[in-house]
C-alpha cells in the first residue's frame, strides 16, 4: 500500500478571495508510479494560472504501490475550495478529510472516494462506476448529468450520510444512490434507470421519470400529480404504495416506479 | 394569520415606476417606490400597520426596514417588495446549482417597526462593514 | 428641432422600433410611441460625470486614460476575475468583452444569470418551440402569460405583439382572442384575463405536470386541486389550449425566480410540446433588458455558450451554478470584478454584494447607482441607443440596429473595452519580457 | 511592399482551367495568381497535391438557427474544446463549432469559401454578425425567399416581374447572394402545424409549392444572377420522396438560364432520394435520381452525404425537424419567422447499426458514384445535418477507395446489401474529380469563378491548398488524413495554415449580389411590400435592411436586369 498525503497550505484559502483549485490531475491512476518530487511537479489549475502541486499542497508519500489499486490519496486542510477531487478516477482510493467543493467523483469509473464531511454540487456527476461515500450532506445535482446531456450516472454506488440537494440523480440511467437523510426537490428527475433510496423525506420525487426505481421511506411532500397509483407492496416488512410515472411523459414512456410509505 | 413577527412568503418583482427609474436609482422616486412592501388589506390590519408605516422584514439571510403599502390582488400571507436593494437584502445567494438566486418564495417574518428606512447609500454601507 | 422616426427603444426586450423622437440642442425633448418606462429612458437621467478612481474611500475624478490604465492593471493582475453585465449595451461591445475575458482568463457572465438564465438551462434540456413576435401578432388566438406581468415590465408587449395587437388572421385584435394569466398575485395583467389561475406560490412545477397529464388524456390521475388551482379550472385551460388554432405561452420571472427555477421552464416547454400534439403551440421567455438576448447570442457564437463562461484555462468551460456571478461572489471566488451595463449592487442578493466591498471593482456605466458605491474605478460611457449605435437582439432573437440620436463627449462601451484590452496586452507583453 | 509567393513543383489539380495533375509552379503577388514573380518567398510543394482553395456550396455555419443549435447543445460544445493560442481564439464544439473553430477547421481542410445556405431575411443581421466572426473564410449567404407572403401573393397573381422586383429588393436588403428555397409552402403551413406536398395548396394562400418553385426560377433568370435558385424541395426525409424530387426538377425544365449553368441547384439530395413507403421498407433510390441528372442539364445537385455519429440537424424546414424529434424524443427547438420562413433544430445520431441510417449513408455516396459527370454535383454533408463538415475527408476517402467502402459496409447493418446499390459500385474518384466536386463545380455553379474563386488561373484569388500527399496515394486512411489538415493553406496570398496548424487568421470577405431592377417595377412592388410592413411585420420598414456596418469587408457582384 502507498499513501499519498496532500495537505492544502493554509495561506491558499485565507485571503479575501477563496479561489478554487482544480485537482482532476491528482487521481490515484494519474499519480501511480510517481515519487514525491514528481507529484510535487504535477500541474494543477488555480484560477487562471497553472501551479505545481507542491506549491499549493504539503506533499508526503509513504509506502510503495505495486498497482493503482494500492494507491491511496489522503487530502487534508481546507478543501472547501478544492474542486474535481477524484474527477475521472479509474481505480485506487481517495479519502478527503473535511468539506469538499464541486464535482467530487465526477465521471469516475472505478475506485473509492470517501468524503469525511459535506460535498458541494455535482458530486458523482456522470459517474460510471466505483464507490462514492459522502458522510455529510451532498449539494445539488448529485450524480446528475452535465448541462445538455441526457444521461447522468450510469453505474457505481453512492451513499450520502446526510441530506441531498435539488435534482439528485437527474437523468440517472444506472447504479445506486442511498440517501440517509432528506432530499430537496425533484430527486430522480428524468430518471431512466438505476435505483435511488431516500431514508428521509422527499419533495416532488420522480418527475419526468421514464424508468428506474425510487423508494422514499419518509414523507413525500408535493407528490407529483401525474403518477398512477397501482397498489401496495411490502418492502423489508413495511407496506409501501406503488406508483408508476411520469404520465406527463406519456403512458408509453412512463416506466418509472415510485414507492412511497 | 399575520401578527407580530408573523411568517410570510416574500416575493419580489418589477413595477412600472421601478422600471422608469432603472437609470435613476439614487432618486427620491426610486426610493419611494422600491423601499416598500406591498400587503393586502387584511394583512395590513392584522399587522396593525398603517399605510406608509414602517415594517421590518427578516429572513435567514438578512433584515431590512421598508414602508408598508396596501395592494389588492396580493394573496393573504404573501408580501411583495419591488426588485431592488431592499428586497435583495433578504435574498439568499445560494443558487442551487442554477446560477439563479431564489428571488421569490422566501420564508420571511414581518413586524411593525419605528425604525427608519435606510437610504440607498446607507444600505450599501452596511455591506462594507 | 429635428424629428427622428423609426427610433429603436433601448429599454426592455420588446425593442419597439417605431418610436418618434424630437431632438433640440442635442437633447431629446419629446418621445412619441414609447411606453412610460421606455420614454423615461429616452428622456434621460443624471449621469456619472467623470471617470474616477477611489482613494481613501472617496472617488476622485480623473481622465479616461488614467481610469482605463487602472482598470487594466486590476484585471491583468487578477487570478480569477469576473466580467459581468453586458445586456444593456450593444453586441459590438459584447464582442470586445469576450475577447478581453479570453485574454485575461476571466469568467464572463451576463445578467441572464439572474433573469432568464434558468430559461437557457431549460432550453438546453428540451429545446424551445418558438417563433418571432410577428407570428404571435398575426396568428395567435390564445395568449398565456405565466409568471409575467407585461403591464408593469413590458408595457407595449400586448399592444404591439400579442393580446391586443391586430394582424393577418387577428384583424379584430383581442375580440377573437383569449387571454389566460397564471400568477401568484392578481396583477394588472391578470385583471385583463379571460381566465386567471391564481397559483399557490412555488407550485408552478406541479401545475405544469398536471396540465401535461391532462393534455395527454390522463384525467384519472390528476388530483382535485393542484398548486391551489381546482382541477375543473385546469380542465377548462386544457380545453382552451386544444381548441386554439395558435397558442403561445409567454413566461417571466415569476417562474424563473421561484422554487424549481429552470425545471419550471423545462416543464413549461414540455407543456408546450404536449399542446403541440393537438395544435400549433409556441412558448417564449419575456426577456428583460433590451440586449440580454444579444449577449447570449454573441457569447454563444464566440465561446459556444450563452452565459457563465469560464475562460480561465484558455478554453470555455460552462457551468451556471458554478461560474455564474452570484455563485462566484457568495463563494468569494473572484478576486476582481468588472461590471458593465448592469447594476449588481441593486440586483444581486445582499449576501453576494458583501464580497464586492472586499475586492477591486470596475464599473462602466452611464449612470450612478448602488454599484458605484463600492466601485474602485468608475468609467462613464455613452448611452447605447441614444448616443451610440449598434446591434441588439429582441426577446425573440430578431436583430435590430439601435440608432444614434444625439452627439456626446462620452466614450462608447466598445471603445473603452478596446482600450482596456490594449492596455492589458501591453502589461502582459511587458511581463513576458 | 509587394508580397510575392512562389509555390514550386506541386502537382496541380485545377479543373476550371483543365489542369489535371500537372507539375506546375504557381506565382502569387498581392493576393492574386500572376504569370511570374521576381523576388518571392518560396514554398516547396515538390510531389504534393495542389488545388485551388475549396469552395463549399452549402453549409449552415452562421445565423440564428446555427447559434440556437450551439446554445442548446452545451454537450456538443464540450467535445471540441481547444485553448486559445497567440493566433487563434478559444474553440469549442463538434457538430456546431463556434465561429472561430469554424474558420480554422475549414482552413485546415484547404477551404477558403463557404456559402451559408439559409438566411432568414428578418434575421439577416444575425447571419452577417456571425460571418464577420468567422476568420479566414470568404463567405456569402442565401436569403430564404420562397415561403414569403409577398412571394406567394405574386405567384398567385402570376406577376413574375413584380416577383423579380421583390427578389431584387430582398437580396439587396439582406446583402444576400441568391434565392434560397426550403420546403416551399410547407414552412408557411408549419406555422399552423401542417405541411405541404409539391402540389398541395398552401393553407390560406391558394398557391402550390410547384407554382412557387417555377415562378421563382423564372424570376431569378430575369437577372444575370451568378447562381440559380437553390432548392431544398418538399417532403425532405420522407420515404418514397424521390418522385417528388424528380417532379420538382421537372418544374424548371423549359426555363432558359442566363448563362451556362443549370436553372436549379437541388441541395442535399441524399435526403430526397428515398424509396419505400415507410421506414420499414425504406430503400435507396439514388439510382433513379442519378439517372435523371445524367439525362438532363438543367439541374445540379449536392450530396448531403452522411457522416456516422452524433450531429445537430437544423433546417428552415420546420415540419421535417418536428418529425425527426418525434422519432428520437430528444430536444427540439423551432423558430417560425413572420411572413417569411421558419426553422427547426434537433440532435441526431447516425448509427451504422441502424438500417435506415445505413441506407442513408449509402445513398450519399451512390449519388456521387452513379452520376457520371462530376461537374453536376458537389460534395456536402449539408453541414451539420448529415454530419459535420469536418467529415468531408472521410467522404473523399470513401469516394476514392472502393476498398474503404467495402470495409465500412462490412461493419454496418446488413440491409446495405439488400436495399442499397453501393456495394456493387466499383467506380473510384481520382483527384481531378475530387477537385471538381470540392472547388471547380461549386465555384462555377455559384458563379464565383468569375470573381477569382475555385481556380488558379492568372487573376484568380491566391487561395491555394497544398495537401501532404502524393498523387499516387491509394491508402484511404492517408488520403483522409491529408485532406483533414493541409501542409499549407494560402488565403489571398497569405499562408494561414502550415503543417496542419493555423498560423494566421485574417478576416474574410462577404460576397453579396445586387440585382438591378427597373425603378418603376420596384416602386410598384414597394407599395405592396410597405403595406405588409405596416400591418403584419413586427419590425418597421426602415429598420429592416441590413446596414453597411454589418459587412465591413464587402465584395459586391452586380446582377443586371436582362432586357
Amino acid at each position: 500500500m502507498q499513501t499519498i498525503r496532500l495537505k492544502l497550505k493554509e495561506e491558499i484559502t485565507s485571503g479575501n478571495a477563496k479561489i478554487p483549485i482544480d485537482v482532476d490531475s491528482l487521481t490515484p491512476d494519474k499519480l501511480f508510479g510517481k515519487n514525491e518530487a514528481e507529484i510535487k511537479a504535477v500541474k494543477v489549475w488555480w484560477g487562471n494560472r497553472e501551479e505545481n502541486t507542491g506549491d499549493l499542497f504539503d506533499v508526503s508519500v509513504e509506502g510503495e504501490a505495486g498497482s493503482v489499486e494500492e494507491v491511496k490519496i489522503v487530502m487534508e486542510g481546507d478543501l472547501s475550495r478544492v474542486k474535481h477531487i477524484g474527477d475521472g478516477m479509474k481505480a485506487g482510493e481517495i479519502e478527503a478529510i473535511g468539506d469538499v467543493d464541486m464535482h467530487c467523483g465526477a465521471m469516475m469509473t472505478g475506485g473509492k472516494i470517501t468524503v469525511r464531511g459535506n460535498a458541494d454540487c455535482w458530486a458523482g456527476r456522470e459517474m460510471r462506476g466505483g464507490e462514492l461515500i459522502i458522510e455529510g450532506d451532498a449539494g445539488d445535482n448529485l450524480c446528475a448529468m452535465y448541462r445538455g446531456e441526457m444521461t447522468g450516472m450510469t453505474g457505481g454506488k453512492v451513499t450520502v450520510g446526510g441530506n441531498a440537494g435539488e435534482c439528485a440523480g437527474q437523468y440517472m440511467a444506472g447504479g445506486e444512490i442511498l440517501i440517509k437523510g432528506n432530499t430537496s426537490i425533484l430527486t430522480g428527475l428524468n430518471m431512466k434507470g438505476g435505483k435511488i433510496t431516500i431514508e428521509g423525506d422527499a419533495v416532488m420525487p420522480g418527475a419526468d421519470m421514464t424508468g428506474g426505481e425510487i423508494t422514499v421511506k419518509g414523507k413525500v411532500l408535493d407528490m407529483m400529480p401525474s403518477f398512477r397509483f397501482v397498489g401496495t407492496t411490502t418492502i423489508e416488512g413495511e407496506e409501501y404504495k406503488k406508483y408508476i410515472g411520469d404520465l406527463a411523459m406519456t403512458e408509453k414512456r412512463a416506466k418509472g416506479v415510485l414507492y412511497v410509505r | 394569520m399575520i401578527k407580530m413577527g408573523a411568517k410570510v412568503n416574500l416575493i419580489s418583482g418589477r413595477t412600472i415606476v421601478q422600471g422608469q427609474n432603472l437609470d435613476n436609482k439614487l432618486s427620491e422616486e426610486y426610493f419611494n417606490e422600491v423601499a416598500t412592501c406591498e400587503l393586502n388589506k387584511a394583512d395590513m390590519e392584522r399587522l396593525g400597520v398603517a399605510a406608509d408605516g414602517h415594517v421590518k422584514v427578516k429572513t435567514s439571510f438578512g433584515e431590512v426596514v421598508v414602508k408598508a403599502k396596501e395592494k389588492g390582488g396580493t394573496p393573504e400571507g404573501v408580501v411583495f417588495i419591488p426588485m431592488g436593494p431592499w428586497a435583495n437584502a433578504l435574498v439568499s445567494g445560494n443558487t442551487h446549482g442554477a446560477g439563479m438566486p431564489q428571488y421569490k418564495g422566501i420564508d420571511a417574518e414581518i413586524e411593525p417597526t419605528e425604525e427608519e428606512v435606510l437610504r440607498i447609500k446607507d444600505l450599501m454601507k452596511t455591506y462594507m462593514e | 428641432m429635428v424629428e427622428i422616426t423609426d427610433v429603436v427603444c433601448s429599454l426592455c426586450g420588446c425593442v419597439c422600433d417605431d418610436i418618434v423622437v424630437e431632438v433640440e440642442d442635442n437633447k431629446v425633448t419629446k418621445v412619441k410611441g414609447a411606453c412610460a418606462v421606455g420614454k423615461s429612458k429616452l428622456m434621460g437621467h443624471g449621469r456619472i460625470e467623470s471617470p474616477a478612481i477611489r482613494e481613501n474611500g472617496e472617488l476622485r475624478d480623473c481622465s479616461y486614460d488614467e481610469a482605463i490604465k487602472e482598470a487594466a492593471e486590476i484585471l491583468a493582475a487578477a487570478r480569477r476575475p469576473l466580467l459581468y453585465g453586458w445586456s444593456s449595451t450593444v453586441c459590438e461591445a459584447d464582442k470586445v468583452g469576450i475577447e478581453l475575458a479570453e485574454e485575461i482568463g476571466a469568467v464572463i457572465d451576463n445578467t441572464a444569470s439572474v433573469c432568464h438564465g434558468p430559461s437557457v438551462l431549460a432550453i438546453q434540456d428540451v429545446g424551445l418551440p418558438s417563433c418571432t413576435l410577428g407570428e404571435v401578432k398575426n396568428r395567435a388566438d390564445l395568449v398565456i402569460y405565466w409568471g409575467a406581468n407585461p403591464a408593469a415590465a413590458h408595457a407595449n408587449h400586448m399592444k404591439r405583439y400579442s393580446y391586443i395587437s391586430k394582424g393577418y388572421w387577428t384583424e379584430e385584435g383581442k375580440k377573437n382572442k383569449k387571454l389566460i394569466v397564471v400568477d401568484v398575485r392578481k396583477t394588472a395583467t391578470a385583471k385583463m384575463a379571460d381566465v386567471f389561475l391564481q397559483i399557490e406560490q412555488g407550485k408552478d412545477y406541479l401545475v405544469f405536470s398536471a396540465l401535461r397529464a391532462l393534455l395527454y388524456g390522463y384525467e384519472d390521475v390528476v388530483p382535485e386541486v393542484v398548486g391551489g388551482i381546482p382541477k375543473k379550472d385546469l380542465l377548462e385551460t386544457v380545453k382552451m389550449m386544444k381548441e386554439a388554432k395558435f397558442g403561445i405561452i409567454f413566461f417571466g420571472m415569476g417562474v424563473t425566480h421561484t422554487r424549481g427555477r429552470h425545471n419550471n421552464i423545462v416543464n413549461a416547454i414540455q407543456t408546450t410540446r404536449a399542446a403541440h400534439t393537438h395544435t400549433k403551440f409556441n412558448i417564449m421567455p419575456m426577456r428583460g433588458h433590451y440586449n440580454v438576448a444579444g449577449i447570449n447570442q454573441v457569447c454563444t457564437w464566440e465561446t459556444g455558450y450563452p452565459f457563465a463562461v469560464d475562460l480561465s484555462r484558455g478554453y470555455a468551460w460552462y457551468n451556471p451554478g458554478e461560474q455564474s456571478a452570484t455563485d462566484l461572489l457568495i463563494r468569494r471566488e473572484c478576486d476582481a470584478a468588472l461590471f458593465i451595463a448592469s447594476d449588481p449592487g441593486a440586483h444581486f442578493p445582499g449576501e453576494s454584494i458583501r464580497h464586492l466591498a472586499k475586492i477591486p471593482v470596475i464599473q462602466i456605466d452611464p449612470f450612478p447607482n448602488p454599484t458605484t458605491e463600492f466601485a474602485n474605478v468608475v468609467i462613464p460611457t455613452a448611452i447605447s441607443g441614444i448616443e451610440a449605435e449598434g446591434n441588439v437582439y429582441r426577446m425573440d432573437n430578431i436583430p435590430i440596429r439601435l440608432r444614434k440620436l444625439v452627439d456626446t463627449e462620452y466614450m462608447a462601451d466598445e471603445e473603452i473595452l478596446e482600450r482596456i484590452l490594449e492596455e492589458v496586452r501591453a502589461i502582459k507583453e511587458k511581463e513576458g519580457e | 511592399m509587394v508580397e510575392e509567393l512562389l509555390i514550386r513543383n506541386g502537382v496541380v489539380y485545377d479543373p476550371i482551367n483543365g489542369v489535371n495533375g500537372e507539375k506546375k509552379d504557381i506565382c502569387i503577388r498581392d493576393g492574386k495568381v500572376v504569370e511570374e514573380v521576381r523576388n518571392p518567398k518560396v514554398i516547396d510543394a515538390e510531389g504534393r497535391v495542389v488545388m485551388p482553395g475549396g469552395v463549399d456550396i452549402h453549409a449552415h455555419i452562421a445565423g440564428g438557427k446555427v447559434n440556437a443549435g450551439r446554445l442548446f447543445r452545451p454537450e456538443d460544445g464540450r467535445k471540441g474544446r481547444e485553448a486559445k493560442t497567440k493566433v487563434c481564439r478559444a474553440q469549442s464544439g463538434y457538430s456546431v463549432p463556434n465561429t472561430f473553430a469554424t474558420g480554422y477547421r475549414y482552413a485546415k481542410m484547404g477551404y477558403t469559401f463557404v456559402m451559408e445556405a439559409a438566411m432568414p431575411p428578418l434575421a439577416a443581421r444575425h447571419t452577417h454578425e456571425e460571418m464577420v466572426d468567422i476568420p479566414i473564410l470568404d463567405n456569402a449567404a442565401m436569403p430564404l425567399i420562397d415561403n414569403n407572403w409577398m412571394t406567394m401573393d405574386y405567384v398567385k397573381s402570376g406577376d413574375t416581374d413584380l416577383l423579380a422586383a421583390y427578389i431584387a429588393w430582398m437580396v439587396k436588403a439582406t446583402k444576400g447572394y441568391g434565392v434560397k428555397v426550403v420546403n416551399p409552402g410547407g414552412t408557411e403551413a408549419w406555422a399552423w402545424a401542417k405541411n405541404c406536398d409539391l402540389n398541395d395548396a398552401v393553407p390560406y394562400f391558394d398557391v402550390t409549392p410547384a407554382e412557387i418553385v417555377k415562378s421563382l426560377a423564372v424570376a431569378n433568370e430575369k437577372f444575370e444572377m451568378p447562381h440559380s435558385i437553390h432548392v431544398h424541395g418538399n417532403m425532405l426525409g420522407h420515404p418514397g420522396n424521390y418522385k417528388v424530387t424528380t417532379s420538382t426538377y421537372d418544374l424548371v425544365k423549359g426555363i432558359t438560364p442566363y448563362r451556362d449553368r443549370p436553372t436549379m441547384h437541388a441541395t442535399h439530395t441524399q435526403f430526397h432520394s428515398y424509396g419505400g413507403t415507410t421506414w420499414r421498407d425504406f430503400e435507396s433510390k439514388a439510382g433513379a435520381i442519378a439517372d435523371y441528372v445524367n439525362k438532363n442539364e438543367h439541374v445540379s445537385i449536392d450530396l448531403g452525404s452522411v457522416i456516422l455519429g452524433d450531429t445537430t440537424t437544423m433546417t428552415a424546414d420546420g415540419p421535417m425537424e418536428y418529425s425527426l424529434y418525434q422519432i428520437t424524443g430528444r430536444k427540439w427547438t423551432n423558430h417560425d419567422v413572420e411572413l417569411e420562413t421558419g426553422s427547426g433544430i434537433t440532435p441526431f445520431l447516425y448509427s451504422g447499426k441502424v438500417s435506415v441510417h445505413t441506407i442513408q449513408w449509402a445513398i450519399g455516396q451512390e449519388l456521387a458514384l452513379l452520376i457520371k459527370d462530376p461537374w453536376k454535383l458537389a460534395l456536402t454533408t449539408d453541414h451539420p445535418n448529415a454530419g459535420p463538415f469536418i467529415g468531408y475527408p472521410i467522404i473523399i476517402s470513401m469516394l476514392m477507395s472502393k476498398r474503404r467502402r467495402d470495409e465500412s459496409a462490412a461493419d454496418m447493418h446488413k440491409v446495405i446489401y439488400d436495399r442499397a446499390e453501393l456495394p456493387s459500385i466499383d467506380r473510384e474518384y481520382d483527384l481531378y474529380e475530387i477537385a471538381i466536386i470540392t472547388r471547380g463545380m461549386t465555384a462555377k455553379t455559384l458563379g464565383l469563378h468569375e470573381h477569382g474563386k475555385g481556380h488558379l488561373g492568372v487573376g484568380a484569388d491566391a487561395d491555394v491548398a497544398i495537401y501532404d500527399m502524393s498523387p499516387e496515394e491509394h491508402d484511404a486512411g492517408k488520403i483522409q488524413k491529408a485532406f483533414l489538415n493541409t501542409k499549407y493553406t494560402i488565403k489571398g496570398g497569405e499562408v494561414v495554415v502550415k503543417d496542419g496548424e493555423v498560423v494566421a487568421a485574417p478576416a474574410g470577405r462577404t460576397f453579396f449580389v445586387t440585382p438591378e431592377c427597373d425603378s418603376k417595377l420596384m416602386e410598384e412592388m414597394l407599395v405592396d411590400l410597405k403595406a405588409k410592413f405596416e400591418h403584419y411585420y413586427s419590425v418597421s420598414f426602415n429598420n429592416y435592411p441590413v446596414q453597411d456596418a454589418y459587412v465591413p469587408n464587402p465584395y459586391e457582384i452586380k446582377a443586371p436586369w436582362r432586357s
